[in-house]
C-alpha cells in the first residue's frame, strides 16, 4: 500500500485491514511501500497455507480467493476491494526499518550524460598510511558488485544462507532486529517529485584491508589471512560484540541463542563444509573461503595455477544478473582487477581507509535523457 | 621462627613449581585423545597387512589422495584377497556376514578431529606428507591407536616448518628441497583449517 | 636484612608506657643521645619526625619500588613485542606487527602492578608481617599507648638514670621482660 | 673548687646543648589557628577506638538488616538475571545486530567510574597533603573495591561465551601458542582493571592493617579474635613497620594516582579507538576522568550521609567533609559541562556529517530524552553547589549527588547506544529496547554493591582509625 492510499484510508503500517469482495475476505496487516500506486494494494500469495509443516502452516493469509479464472487465464487483479481497518496491530518483521538514505553518498548514481561524458565522481584523495601496509604473496582476493546490473532479487541472500549453514531465526527474532543474513540488500527511497526511486545495494563482509573489526578483538578471533580475506574464528570467538560495533557497515553477526540443529534429516542438508556455529559467537562473510580453499587444493593437487572464474562464491553463483564478480585482484587479467579499473568503481565510506576487497560499480539511471539525438533505454553496462 | 616456617615454605613452592614444570612434558589438556585404542568390530591387524605384507595405504585407504577423507574401506576390498586367502577364518567370517547382510562393518574411528576443523588428506597427501606423519607407525600396530595428540599446536608446527615443497619433473612432490615447478606454501592462515 | 633489625635472640628489655606522641618523641630523643639503645617505639598512628628522634635511616623501599617497575615495564614490552610480532606474527586490522603505540597501556598497567604488589610483597617480609607472626604485641598500643623499649642486654645499662628519665616524662607504666621477639 | 663549677658549667652547658637538641629533633610543625579543626574537639586516642571499633562489636541494628534485606533481594533479582543470560544466552538480552553493547557495558563504565572516588580520595588526595581525607578514606576506598568487582561482571558476563574468558589472558598453549591482541582496548580494559582492583585491594588493606590490629585486641569473642589475627598480620605498632609502611603508603599513592587516570582514559579508549562516530574522540580520556571522580564522589557522598547518621559519626564525617566533597564534585562536574560543550563544539567545528548527524540525533532522536537527563543532571545540577546553602544542608546534598549518579548512568548510555544506533549506514539502524533480564542485571549490580558495603561497615573498621588518630590534634596544638 502506498503512503498516500494508507492515509486515505486511515491505516497505519502493522494495522490489520480487512480486505473483503463478494463474500470472500481476509485480515492481513499493512505494509506501507513508496512507490507502490495509490490506486492499488498488492497483496502476496502463497500465504495461509494449511499443510506446510511447521515452518509455514498457517503463516498469513491466503489470498487465492479473490483470484478469478476468467476467459480461461487466472486474473491476479481483483477489482472493488473494499478496505476496512480493525483495531487489530501487528509488528511486522523486517530486516530494515530505516528507509532513507539521509542524503548520504552510498549508492552512486550517474545520469546517462554523466556517463557519457566520463565524469562519474571525483578521484578521491591519495589515502595516506602511517604504516606500510602488508603485502599479500599469493593471491588477494576481491569482489565487485554492480549496481547497474543488480535487480535487488535477494537470490544471492538466499544462497549465501544455504551455503553457509546460517540459522534461520523466524519472526521474533527478525523483530528484534537480529536476522542472521550474512548478505542483505540495503534499499533505499528516495522521494522526487515525479515519484520514487528505489535504489539497492548488496551489501556482505567487504573484507577490509585496514579492518576495524579485526585490531579490537581482544582474543584474535577475527584477522587478516595473506590472501587479503577477514577471516572470523569461530572456536576461538568469546563474544565481545566489539568487532560487530566497530564495523562501520554492520555485516556481523551473532548467535544470539543456541540455534538448534537437532532434526537428522534436515541436517543432511547443512554444509559439511562449513562449521555450524554454536551460541554467542560472531559470524559473517567469509567469501565462501571454503571454497576459495577447495579451489586452490584442486588446483594445487593438478600443480597448476587457479584459473579466473574457477572460484566462484555462492552469491556470484545465484546471481541470476552477474551483478557479482569475484576473483583474485593480484592478477591484472582477472575479471575483477579489470572491473576496478573502470570508471564506475567506487569504494564505500572511501573516506574511513578501510582499504575493502569489496566495492560497487555505480548504477548508471537512464531517465529518459537522450545522448546524441537517440533515445537510449536502460544502460548498456 | 616466622622466617624459618617463610624459608620452608619458599622451598616447597620452588620444589611443588619445578615438578610442574618437569611433568609438564606430559600434561594432558582435556580432551586429549591420545592413545586412544578402541576395540574394533573386526580384529584386524595394521601390522599384517601394511607392516609384514607391504599393502599400501592406498590401497585400501583409496581416497586419501583424492578426497578430504582417506576413507574407510567398505567390506568388498576385504574380500578383493579375502575371497582366496582364508576364508574360512572367524574373523573373515564377519565380514562374509555383513556383507550377506548387506551391513557396514561398524568401525570404530580412530583418529578424529573436531568439526570445527576442515581437514583436506588429498594435499597432504599429494605433497608428500607420509601417513605416519600423523598416524604414528601404522605398520606396527595391531590394534590402531591414537599416536598424535591433534593439537592445533601440532598442525601449526608443521605448517611453519614445511614451508615449501616443490614438485620435481614427474610432478612427484619432494618437500624442501630446491627443484624446479612450482612452489607450494604451507599456510598458517586461520581460514585453511577453520571455515 | 637491615644491621638495626630487631634480633631474634632473646634480649632483656625495659619498655615504657607513655599516654602522647610528644612525650614519646622526646624521650626516645633524649634517651638516644644519652646513650641508650633503643630497641623500638611503638605507636598507635604514624608519627612524623619519629625517624629522626630514634635515628632511623631512610627506608630503600622507594628504590625497590623502582626496580620492580622497572622490571614490569621490561617484562610488559619483551611480553608484547614478542608475542605479537615474533612469535605467531598476525596481520590484525593491517596494523604492522610490532604495533609499538598500542603496547603503551599494557607496560604501563604491568609496570604499576609489579611495582606495588613487589613493594607490598619486601615491606611484609622486611617486617615479618604474615599470618603465622608471633610478635610480641604491647597493652595498648594498638588503641592509645605511646611505648618506648629500651634493650638492657649489657653492663653499660643504667637503671637508674633510665628510670629518672621515664618519670621525666610522665611515663604512665614501666614494665622490663626478657626475650624480645 | 672553680673546676666543679667548672664541670658544673660543662655539665649545664652540655644539658643545654642537649635539650636543645632534643627540642631540634621533637619540633612538629605548626598548623594555622585559622583552620578549623577536622574532628570533633573532644575526642582523644581512646574515644576514637571505642567509638570505631565499638561499631564492630555491637550487634548489627534494626536499620541494618532492614538494608540488608533490600539489597540481599536486590542482589538476588541480578543473580538470577544472571544465570538466565548465561543459561540462555546474550538473546536474552535487548540487545540487537546494530546495538551490540547497551547496559551491559553502560553498567560496567558506571561502575568503574563510581571505583574512582577511593583512590582519588586515598592517593591524590594523601599525595596533596589533603588531612580531610582520613575520615572518608576507608570507606571510599571499600567502595571503590566493589564498584570495581560490580563494574568486572559485566565484561565477562556480556561474553557470548563467559566461561571462555580466561581467552583474553596471555598464556602458553597448545594452539601452536596463540596469544591475545594487545592492540585490542578490551585487551587494556583487563590489564587494566585488573591492575586497578589489585593495587587498589593492597593499598586498602596496607591501611587496614593497623586498625584490624585494633580490632584483633579489643576482641573478646574467638572467632572474631581469629578472624582480626590472621588479618592483621601480628601488627604490634612498631616504629621500624610505620616507618616502611609510610613509604610503602607513600610509593602505593604516587602509583595509583596515575592508575586512577589511566583507568579510565583506558576504558575511555574503547570508545575513541573505534570509528563509531560519537565514540571516536579525543577528547574522551579526560572527560571520561572527570566523569569517574565526579560519580564517584557523588556516590561516596551518597553512601556516607546516612552512614553518619545511622552510625553516629558526625564527629568524624563533619559537614565540613561534605563540603569539602561537594566542592570536588562541583570542579569535576564542571569539566564534565565542560567537556559537553566541547564535544558539541568540535562535532561542529568538524564539518564531518555523520560527526554532526550524531550530535544532532543525541539531541533530538528516539533518545533525546536520555540525553537531556543527562546533560541537565550532570552539568547543570552540580552548578548549585557554587551555594554554601547546597553544601551544608544535608538533605539537599544527599538528592543532588543522587541526581549526579542517575545523570551519570545516562551519560555512558547516551555515549554507547545513540551513537550505536544509528551509524554509517541506514539500512542498519535499530532501537535498543531494554528486557526485563537487562533491567535485573542492573539491579542486582546495585544489590551487590550495598550487600557488599553493608557487609564491610560490619567487619572493617569504617573509619581508619589510626589516620584519624594522627590528626587529632590538627589546629589544636
Amino acid at each position: 500500500m502506498s503512503p498516500n492510499a494508507a492515509s486515505k484510508a486511515g491505516v497505519a503500517e502493522g494495522q490489520v485491514v480487512r480486505l473483503s469482495k463478494a463474500g470472500v475476505s481476509i485480515e492481513i496487516p499493512v505494509l506501507i511501500q513508496p512507490g507502490q500506486s495509490d490506486d492499488c494494494v498488492a497483496v502476496a500469495l502463497g500465504y495461509g497455507r494449511t499443510k506446510a509443516g511447521r515452518v509455514a502452516s498457517g503463516v498469513g493469509a491466503n489470498a487465492y480467493p479473490f483470484v478469478e479464472f476468467v476467459d480461461g487465464t487466472f486474473r491476479y487483479e481483483a477489482e472493488d476491494v473494499s478496505i476496512e481497518p480493525t483495531s487489530t496491530f501487528v509488528e511486522l518483521a523486517k530486516t530494515q526499518v530505516h528507509q532513507s538514505a539521509e542524503g548520504r553518498p552510498l549508492i552512486m548514481e550517474y545520469s546517462l550524460a554523466e556517463f557519457v561524458s566520463g565524469h562519474l565522481h571525483e578521484e578521491s584523495e591519495k589515502q595516506v598510511d602511517l604504516w606500510k601496509p602488508h603485502d599479500f604473496p599469493e593471491h588477494k582476493w576481491g569482489m565487485v558488485v554492480d549496481l547497474n546490473a543488480c535487480v535487488g532479487c535477494n537470490a544471492c541472500v538466499l544462497s549465501c544462507q544455504a551455503e553457509n549453514n546460517i540459522p534461520v531465526v523466524g519472526k521474533d527474532e527478525v523483530r528484534r532486529r537480529r536476522e542472521m543474513h550474512w548478505m542483505r540488500i540495503d534499499r533505499y527511497y528516495d522521494e522526487k517529485p515525479d515519484g520514487v526511486t528505489t535504489r539497492f545495494q548488496p551489501m556482505t563482509c567487504a573484507q577490509c584491508d585496514n579492518a576495524s573489526c579485526e585490531t579490537v578483538c581482544p582474543v584474535l578471533a577475527t584477522v587478516h589471512s595473506s590472501e587479503g580475506l577477514n577471516m572470523q574464528v569461530y572456536n576461538r570467538c568469546v563474544g565481545t560484540r566489539y568487532c560487530a560495533n566497530n564495523c562501520p557497515f554492520k555485516v556481523r553477526r551473532f548467535n544470539w541463542f543456541l540455534y538448534p540443529h537437532e532434526d537428522a534429516v534436515a541436517n543432511l542438508a547443512l554444509n559439511p563444509d562449513v562449521t555450524v556455529r554454536t551460541r554467542g559467537v560472531m559470524e559473517k562473510c567469509t567469501f565462501c573461503v571454503q571454497r576459495i580453499e577447495e579451489g586452490k587444493i584442486h588446483a594445487r593437487n593438478e600443480g597448476r595455477p587457479i584459473k579466473d572464474g574457477e572460484i566462484k562464491t555462492a552469491c556470484q553463483q545465484s546471481c541470476p544478473a552477474n551483478a557479482i564478480t569475484f576473483g583474485d585482484l593480484k592478477d591484472p587479467e582477472s575479471s575483477v582487477s579489470k572491473l576496478r579499473h573502470t570508471k564506475r568503481n567506487y569504494v564505500l565510506l572511501e573516506e574511513l581507509n578501510l582499504r575493502q576487497g569489496l566495492t560497487y560499480l555505480g548504477k548508471v539511471r537512464n531517465d529518459g535523457e537522450t545522448v546524441g539525438g537517440e533515445p537510449k533505454n536502460g544502460s548498456s553496462l | 621462627m616466622s622466617l624459618t616456617t617463610l624459608k620452608i615454605l619458599m622451598i616447597l613452592i620452588t620444589i611443588i613449581g619445578a615438578f610442574l614444570v618437569w611433568q609438564s612434558r606430559t600434561f594432558r589438556i582435556y580432551g586429549d585423545q591420545l592413545g586412544y585404542e578402541p576395540i574394533q568390530p573386526i580384529n584386524f591387524s595394521h601390522k599384517l597387512h601394511a607392516g609384514d605384507n607391504q599393502i599400501s595405504c592406498l590401497f585400501c585407504h583409496s581416497s586419501a589422495d583424492k578426497s578430504k577423507v582417506a576413507g574407510v574401506p567398505p567390506a568388498s576390498t576385504c574380500m578383493n584377497c579375502h575371497s582366496q586367502v582364508l576364508p574360512d577364518s572367524p574373523e573373515i567370517q564377519k565380514i562374509t556376514a555383513a556383507i550377506a547382510e548387506n551391513r557396514p562393518i561398524e568401525w570404530v574411528k580412530v583418529n578424529d578431529l573436531p568439526d570445527l576443523v576442515a581437514f583436506n588428506h588429498s594435499r597432504h597427501v599429494t605433497s608428500g606428507i607420509s601417513c605416519q606423519t600423523c598416524h604414528g607407525p601404522v605398520e606396527t600396530m595391531e590394534r590402531l591407536s591414537q599416536q598424535n595428540a591433534f593439537t592445533m599446536g601440532d598442525c601449526v608446527s608443521c605448517h611453519r616448518t614445511h614451508r615449501e615443497v616443490t614438485l620435481d619433473e614427474a610432478g612427484k612432490p619432494q618437500i624442501a628441497r630446491e627443484q624446479t615447478a612450482q612452489k607450494l606454501m604451507a599456510s598458517t592462515d586461520c581460514s585453511v583449517c577453520h571455515h | 636484612m637491615r644491621a638495626t633489625e630487631p634480633s631474634e635472640k632473646t634480649v632483656r628489655y625495659a619498655a615504657a608506657f607513655f599516654d602522647n606522641e610528644h612525650d614519646l618523641m622526646a624521650i626516645a630523643a633524649e634517651a638516644r643521645l644519652r646513650g641508650f639503645e633503643i630497641q623500638d617505639v611503638f605507636t598507635p598512628y604514624p608519627i612524623h619526625g619519629m625517624d629522626r628522634a630514634v635515628g632511623l635511616k631512610r627506608s630503600r623501599l622507594g628504590w625497590i619500588a623502582f626496580v620492580a617497575g622497572a622490571l614490569g615495564l621490561i617484562s610488559a614490552i619483551l611480553l608484547q613485542v614478542w608475542t605479537s610480532a615474533y612469535d605467531w606474527p598476525l596481520n590484525v586490522g593491517g596494523k604492522p606487527f610490532n604495533s609499538f603505540p598500542l603496547f603503551v597501556p599494557v607496560m604501563f598497567e604491568l609496570t604499576v602492578l609489579f611495582s606495588g604488589l613487589i613493594s607490598i610483597g619486601v615491606l611484609f617480609m622486611m617486617n615479618r608481617l604474615w599470618i603465622m607472626s608471633k610478635k610480641k604485641i604491647f597493652e595498648g598500643v594498638t588503641d592509645d599507648r605511646f611505648i618506648l623499649v629500651l634493650k638492657q642486654e649489657d653492663a653499660s645499662f643504667d637503671t637508674e638514670k633510665a628510670a629518672r628519665l621515664f618519670k621525666k616524662y610522665n611515663a604512665i607504666k614501666v614494665m622490663e621482660g626478657d626475650k624480645f621477639v | 673548687m672553680a673546676a666543679v663549677f667548672r664541670d658544673i658549667e660543662t655539665v649545664r652547658e652540655e644539658e643545654i646543648r642537649l635539650q636543645s637538641e632534643i627540642d631540634r629533633i621533637t619540633a612538629h610543625p605548626v598548623y594555622s589557628p585559622l583552620r578549623e579543626p577536622l574532628i570533633d574537639e573532644s575526642k582523644a586516642c581512646s574515644d576514637v577506638t571505642n567509638d570505631i571499633s565499638g561499631l564492630l562489636e555491637r550487634p548489627a541494628s534494626k536499620g541494618w538488616w532492614i538494608l540488608f534485606g533490600l539489597s540481599f533481594s536486590l542482589l538476588i533479582a541480578g543473580i538470577v538475571a544472571a544465570i538466565n543470560t548465561v543459561y540462555f544466552g546474550i538473546g536474552t538480552w535487548g540487545l540487537n545486530k546494530t546495538v551490540g553493547w547497551a547496559f551491559g557495558i553502560t553498567n560496567f563504565v558506571f561502575w568503574i567510574g563510581i571505583g574512582h572516588a577511593g583512590t582519588f580520595i586515598s592517593a591524590i588526595l594523601y599525595l596533596f597533603g589533603q588531612k580531610w581525607r582520613t575520615s572518608i578514606n576507608r570507606s571510599a576506598e571499600a567502595m571503590t573495591l566493589i564498584a570495581v568487582m560490580c563494574a568486572g561482571i559485566f565484561p565477562i558476563l556480556h561474553m557470548g561465551r563467559p566461561w571462555l574468558f580466561y581467552w583474553i589472558m596471555p598464556y602458553p598453549n597448545t594452539r601452536g601458542s596463540l596469544w591475545v591482541n594487545f592492540r585490542s582496548p578490551l585487551l587494556w580494559d583487563f590489564f587494566a582493571i585488573s591492575t586497578y582492583f589489585t593495587i587498589s585491594l593492597v593499598f586498602w588493606y596496607l591501611g587496614l592493617v593497623p586498625d584490624l590490629a585494633t580490632a584483633r585486641d579489643r576482641a573478646t569473642n574467638k572467632a572474631r579474635k581469629i578472624f582480626y589475627t590472621v588479618l592483621s598480620l601480628g601488627w604490634n605498632g612498631s616504629n621500624r613497620t610505620w616507618s616502611r609502611y609510610e613509604t610503602v603508603y607513600g610509593v602505593l599513592a604516587a602509583l595509583a594516582t596515575p592508575l586512577v587516570l589511566s583507568v579510565h582514559s583506558i576504558v575511555s579508549f574503547d570508545f575513541a579507538t573505534s570509528l563509531v562516530p560519537g565514540w571516536h574522540s579525543t577528547i574522551f580520556p579526560p572527560y571520561f576522568v572527570a566523569g569517574a571522580v565526579f560519580s564517584g564522589f557523588a556516590m561516596v557522598t551518597t553512601l556516607l550521609i546516612p552512614v553518619r547518621k545511622v552510625m553516629h559519626l558526625e564527629g568524624y564525617i563533619t559537614v565540613q567533609h561534605l563540603d569539602n566533597m561537594c566542592k570536588i564534585t562541583l570542579l569535576t562536574g564542571s569539566i564534565v559541562g565542560l567537556s559537553y560543550l566541547t564535544e558539541l563544539f568540535i562535532g561542529f567545528y568538524s564539518g564531518n556529517p555523520n560527526e554532526i548527524f550524531v550530535i544532532l540525533n543525541r539531541m533530538g532522536g528516539p533518545y533525546a530524552w536520555a540525553y537531556w537527563i543527562m546533560f541537565s543532571c550532570n552539568a547543570f545540577i552540580p552548578q548549585l553547589f557554587w551555594f554554601k546553602a547546597f553544601r551544608t544542608r544535608i538533605p539537599l546534598i544527599l538528592s543532588l549527588c543522587i541526581l549526579v549518579n542517575v545523570g551519570m548512568w545516562f551519560e555512558r548510555f547516551v555515549i554507547i547506544v545513540t551513537s550505536l544506533h544509528r551509524d554509517y549506514l541506514p539500512s542498519s539502524w535499530a532501537i535498543f529496547i531494554p528486557t526485563l533480564t537487562d533491567v535485573g542485571l542492573l539491579v542486582g549490580s546495585f544489590g551487590l554493591f550495598f550487600t557488599a558495603f553493608l557487609i564491610f561497615l560490619r567487619l572493617f573498621p569504617v573509619i581508619s582509625m589510626n589516620e584519624v588518630k594522627g590528626v587529632l590534634h590538627y589546629a589544636r596544638d
